[in-house]
């Protein structure tokens, strides 16, 4: 029989070997190759940093020595070095979420058995997202003509400033730290907290049921996953005994019985039950999947920032990112010990290749859960945090100070 | 951003060199924005699911940098998808009037086009170009999902030749473009 | 109590209701019982309560006026259906007035796993008609649609209002007299 | 410009909100219109609202001659026009009294359980980003595309096939169909048990679904509903079964029913749906291999011009959102003088004004998505 033009059996090849193969199954084959791509590109990135971090000392006082000569006061040379400083820190927000989101998009593509960002830039779609946000950059900005036209305005910063300020104490290098400040744990969540204004006035400001709501569940949820997130990182604190972000990554370098890492997550009961409360809630304070309900794109339209457009819309976008990448560092230096190797043997690996890799790990973490879990609902969302991780984190703090009380001595 | 565009491209023209100036800046607007087109969740009818197809996992849209926003605000692009009908056309002008400039507009499948196979039907608009205007019509019923993507890269095309020179589909003026108040 | 039969439940009703019979022109393969309009809610009643149809599966109309209105459509008719024909002339139409609606209602027993026909003749000039929204909740909509489509009032229906069509589309749409009048899409 | 104009009985108390859910919404599945209101999150009174996509394709039914008619057919439930063509064409057959001959038969049965299969994966995938996982959707996409190749060898369509003719189908399979075909039913059911793994089984999706939209046995007969949406609730009631046609009572297969008639059940209840009909298609298949029917008869008897007598036939299958009935009335035209489509979503959509009031905003996308509507369908 003639087929005509149709399509016949051997012109379309099901490679169903491939994905009956258990590696592609929810493991996700493709994804951990990406993984590892994800992880050489990020530690080429941050090598930059690190060679910098590595220099800068040594560059800051030649160029003092060499301004001092020429008659500048002191405080002038200080203030200008800081706005360099603040100049980095402002840039780091920015790259972040350049490059999260083209990981995101390439990652969970992979996941889905697709390719993701393919054309743009040529290799692998790597310029997808600078392309994205110039676009965002000359699209029109609307202004919604019932909006409360000034909060709709600063709700952006108020939402985006908090996330840059956060990242002032958080060290990306030796000597490449905003503000080495000792109380360090408590300003980052402080400050942090302040994003969850910027989401409730952009609620409110849009004039907008969606947004409203989007704005109402923002403010429910980020205001009460913000105690267990606070108190799962008290028997860190009680353990190492300072609120110095640098001090406790520093605190648990060194090895248990030659081999096993001094981090904190090794310590049983307390740790693991800490660090994973930590996760949960970083994730929800990150309003990503499972907890995106703010956002919820199957419900409220696209939530808070329905009514965003162009460049407000991707302020919003580079808040959300910023702390998906605190959460990250936050993580990687209070469970993972900063920048301790895993094993003795790899210590010639430098310390910020060890910090920003894991750091990068948990960012991977963060994508994964979101293209695996289906969205809480929001009331089971309140549930599970006031019923379940709360009382949780309490009796961890009791463990710890058992912990730190009877056995810590034993075990040195 | 609409001020700047609006200005530069006359204050530039009057210093010499500024042409070559706006040709580059054309060059990197357009390369922005034909490299991210971000269309609208929407789908009216049967070419929709034709839609979903190409965003799907054989034919993936996300490498062209096509992905789906759930809001007008965000979109660039109404891919009208499937048959408009009466009731649902004033709704269709009021998200049309949500999305940002630059705004662009695709006609998918006969039904968009010119009605389809609904042609004598007393509750279908004849073509979606009678209530906005439209950038790519694409035939087909439905179109597959390579023909789509074919649409998108027709689109790339008619960006790619735009001019802030002219203001061509960066300011309101475009808004007026659709044909008549309903 | 249970019949095993249709027949038997015809029986039964055609006691009752005298004006119940069987309807000349059958749809295929189903009883179809004719009734009139006024016993049409008591008989669907008896049966739900007593003959175990307990669900309705369908509520629809069909306008006997005669030819379809050309009008009614935005382009030319169809040559297909028209040029096959010579004797047919398209914008022929009868008298305003001429023929009737039927109500087509359709019930199942899953007793008796059988499915059963009613057909109800409806004046054409007033049409109204009893609803059968206290019996069974699925006509809500479907009678809803017959108001929308054919213009049937459907007498002791809670939300009887336009479904289907938007409010600017005059008249109703699927009777066979409907002319279509430009609107502001139409042009 | 408003879109329509509201208007309420009372005005609203000052803790009501009211919120149009649609036309356009990302999970309205097309244009349904939900008119909401809202004490906080909870819905205290829910109004779908349809008709954004009729497009009077009854109305056009009357225009059309009867293999014109087809077409419009594939336009209505997009997403199984396979079984609409087969409501239609069955329909068409039982005015006229055409027999179908078995090998026809046969194939019929075989698209058809393809063609539900094509449509319970994008109820799968769409329900899962309903819910907000939007994995399942490529996974679901991927295998459907796997239907959509073998529809396009057999009729070089993807999504609207016209495939089926009044008296039988239009052609026969093409000569590598069956082992491609078979590829797939080989294939398909271990991927059933990753859906499981993926979303059935997930502990939030369960915590999502399980207790909410339900339905009982009494409401559900009352408000006339079919297919999955009816049997999660657990009534037996398969047209497949209830008044075979299509050889389908020659195939062995089982009704997944459900017990707690919740959104879960129902959407279970087409989980397991595909599994039973990748078995019928290894049965046709099988039965189509043997060499007891010619060949090439895949319809007969039909003239070339269709012009049936005067009469009415309703014919109705089940197709996979429920029981699909045309209703036709000929006068001994060359077009039907009325054709009435009983659109099962269209009917199973109106309990929705029920079941939504007292659920949450997240419930009412949950509750929705579960009913698998289209709109084409709903709205004609």
């Amino acid at each position: 029989m003639k087929t005509g033009r149709l399509l016949t059996g051997t012109q379309r090849n099901w490679p169903t070997e491939l994905w009956e193969s258990p590696l592609s199954l929810p493991t996700y084959r493709r994804a951990f190759f990406l993984l590892i791509m994800l992880g050489l590109g990020g530690l080429a990135s941050v090598w930059f940093i690190g060679e910098i971090s590595d220099r800068i000392n040594p560059l800051y006082d030649f160029a003092k020595t060499y301004l001092e000569g020429l008659g500048i006061p002191l405080f002038l040379i200080q203030l200008a070095w800081t706005i360099i400083k603040a100049g980095i820190l402002l840039m780091v927000p920015v790259v972040n979420a350049i490059c999260v989101v083209w990981w995101e998009r390439k990652i969970s593509a992979h996941m889905q058995s697709r390719l993701g960002p393919m054309y743009v830039g040529g290799w692998h779609g790597w310029l997808q997202t600078i392309a994205d946000s110039i676009k965002l950059l000359l699209k029109e900005d609307i202004t919604p003509n019932l909006a409360d036209k000034k909060i709709h305005l600063l709700a952006t910063a108020v939402a985006l400033a908090p996330a840059i300020a956060a990242f002032a104490p958080v060290s990306f290098g030796k000597e490449l730290v905003y503000a080495d400040i000792d109380i360090g744990i408590l300003y980052v969540f402080a400050v942090s907290g302040i994003s969850v204004f910027g989401i409730i006035m952009a609620g409110w400001a849009s004039a907008n049921k969606y947004s409203m709501l989007g704005g109402l569940r923002a403010a429910a949820q980020m205001v009460s996953y913000e105690i267990p997130r606070t108190f799962s990182v008290v028997p860190v604190i009680m353990l190492c005994g300072t609120l110095n972000i640098a001090a406790i990554a520093e605190a648990q370098s060194g090895y248990l019985f030659g081999f096993l890492p001094r981090w904190f997550i090794f310590y049983p009961v307390v740790g693991q039950i800490a660090f994973i409360v930590f996760l949960i809630a970083s994730v929800a304070e990150t309003n990503r999947v499972p907890f995106d309900i703010p956002e919820a794109e199957s419900e409220l339209v696209a939530g808070f920032s329905t009514e965003y457009s162009g460049i407000k819309f991707s302020m919003f976008f580079l808040a959300e990112y910023s702390y998906v990448l605190i959460s990250a560092l936050l993580i990687s230096a209070f469970f993972l010990g900063g920048g301790s190797p895993l094993l003795p043997s790899l210590s010639f690996i430098p310390s910020w290749a060890w910090f920003i890799g894991k750091a990068l790990f948990i960012i991977f973490c963060f994508l994964w859960f979101r293209w695996t879990f289906p969205r809480f609902r929001v009331d089971r969302l309140m549930d599970f945090n006031w019923k379940f991780l709360f009382p949780l984190t309490l009796i961890n703090i009791l463990l710890a100070g058992i912990w730190s009380a009877e056995i810590k001595h034993m075990v040195k | 951003m609409g001020i700047i565009l609006e200005k530069t491209p006359i204050i530039l023209n009057k210093i010499p060199g500024g042409t070559i100036a706006l040709t580059t800046a054309d060059f990197f607007i357009n390369w922005a924005r034909k490299s991210s087109i971000w269309p609208l969740t929407f789908g009216l009818a049967c070419c929709a699911i034709e839609m979903m197809a190409a965003y799907a996992t054989r034919f993936d849209f996300d490498r062209f940098g096509v992905f789906p926003r759930p809001t007008p605000r965000q979109a660039d692009l109404m891919l009208v998808a499937g048959t408009v009908v009466k009731k649902m056309a004033s709704p269709l002008i009021r998200i049309y009037r949500q999305m940002p400039e630059p705004k662009f507009v695709i006609a998918m499948g006969s039904c968009a086009d010119c009605g389809g196979p609904f042609y004598d039907s007393y509750s279908v608009v004849k073509g979606v170009d009678k209530i906005m205007p439209v950038d790519v019509y694409l035939a087909g019923c439905p179109p597959r999902p390579e023909a789509l993507m074919y649409a998108v890269q027709k689109l790339q095309e008619k960006i790619g030749k735009m001019e802030i020179k002219e203001n061509s589909g960066a300011t309101a003026g475009q808004e007026s473009g659709a044909r008549r108040e309903l | 109590m249970t019949h095993h039969t249709v027949e038997d439940v015809f029986a039964k009703l055609q006691k009752i209701f005298p004006d119940i019979k069987e309807s000349e022109e059958k749809i295929k393969n189903y009883p179809t019982w004719s009734v009139s309009s006024g016993s049409l809610f008591k008989i669907c009643e008896t049966l739900k309560k007593e003959s175990g149809f307990e669900y309705l599966d369908m509520v629809t109309a069909v306008d006997r006026h005669g030819k379809v209105n050309s009008a009614g459509y935005l382009t030319e008719p169809n040559p297909c259906v028209y040029s096959q024909n010579p004797s047919v002339v398209p914008s022929q139409s009868p008298a305003p007035g001429a023929g009737f609606f039927e109500i087509i209602i359709i019930l199942t027993s899953f007793s008796m796993n059988q499915k059963l026909i009613l057909v109800s003749r409806v004046d054409r000039t007033n049409p109204e008609a009893e609803s059968l929204y206290p019996l069974f909740k699925s006509a809500d909509w479907q009678e809803r649609e017959v108001f929308d489509l054919f213009g049937i009032k459907f007498t002791g229906h809670p939300n009887l209002k336009k479904i289907l069509t938007p409010d600017f589309i005059k008249g109703h749409p699927l009777r066979k007299d409907y002319v279509h009048k430009k609107d502001k899409f139409d042009y | 410009m408003p879109i329509e104009e509201k208007t309420f009985e009372k005005p609203l108390e000052l803790d009501q909100m009211f919120v149009n859910m649609g036309p356009q919404h990302p999970s309205t599945h097309g244009v349904l219109r939900i008119a909401l209101h809202m004490e906080g999150e909870v819905i205290t009174k829910a109004e779908p609202d349809v008709g954004y996509l009729h497009r009077g394709i009854e109305k056009l039914f009357e225009n059309r001659t009867y293999t014109q008619g087809l077409v419009l057919t594939d336009r209505l439930d997009y997403l199984s026009s396979m079984h609409n063509n087969l409501a239609y064409c069955i329909a068409v057959e039982k005015l006229m009294g055409i027999e179908v001959p078995a090998r026809a038969q046969y194939i019929r049965a075989l698209v058809s359980e393809l063609n539900r299969i094509a449509s319970h994966l994008i109820f799968f995938g769409t329900y899962g980003v309903d819910i907000g996982a939007f994995t399942p959707f490529l996974h679901a996409f991927r295998e459907r595309e796997m239907i959509m190749d073998l529809f396009e060898m057999l009729c070089g369509a993807r999504l609207l096939y016209t495939y089926m003719r009044i008296g039988g189908v239009a052609k026969n399979l093409p000569e590598d169909w069956t082992a491609k075909c078979r590829e797939f039913t080989g294939f398909f059911p271990k991927r059933l048990k990753e859906y499981d793994a993926l979303l059935s089984f997930n502990p939030i999706f369960m915590d999502r679904t399980a207790n909410i939209g339900i339905i009982s046995k009494e409401e559900a007969l009352d408000w006339g509903l079919s297919g999955p949406v009816l049997r999660a609730t657990g009534v037996n009631y398969d047209v497949r079964k209830f008044e075979p046609y299509s050889f389908y009572d020659k195939l062995e297969f089982e009704i997944p029913l459900g017990q707690t008639g919740s959104t879960w059940d129902r959407y279970y209840c087409r989980m397991r749906e595909m599994a039973q009909s990748a078995g019928i298609i290894d049965q046709c298949l099988e039965a189509l291999s043997k060499q007891d029917m010619p060949p090439d008869i895949i319809a007969k008897g039909v003239p070339k011009i269709l012009k049936p007598l005067k009469g009415q036939a309703y014919g109705h299958i089940e197709a996979s959102r429920g029981d699909l009935g045309f209703y036709a009335v000929s006068e001994g035209e060359f077009s039907p003088y009325r054709m009435h489509i009983k659109a099962p979503t269209f009917i199973n959509t109106a309990i929705l004004q029920k079941i939504l009031v007292g659920a949450k905003i997240a419930d009412v996308v949950a509750i929705l998505g579960s009913f698998d509507i289209v709109l084409g369908e709903m709205d004609r």
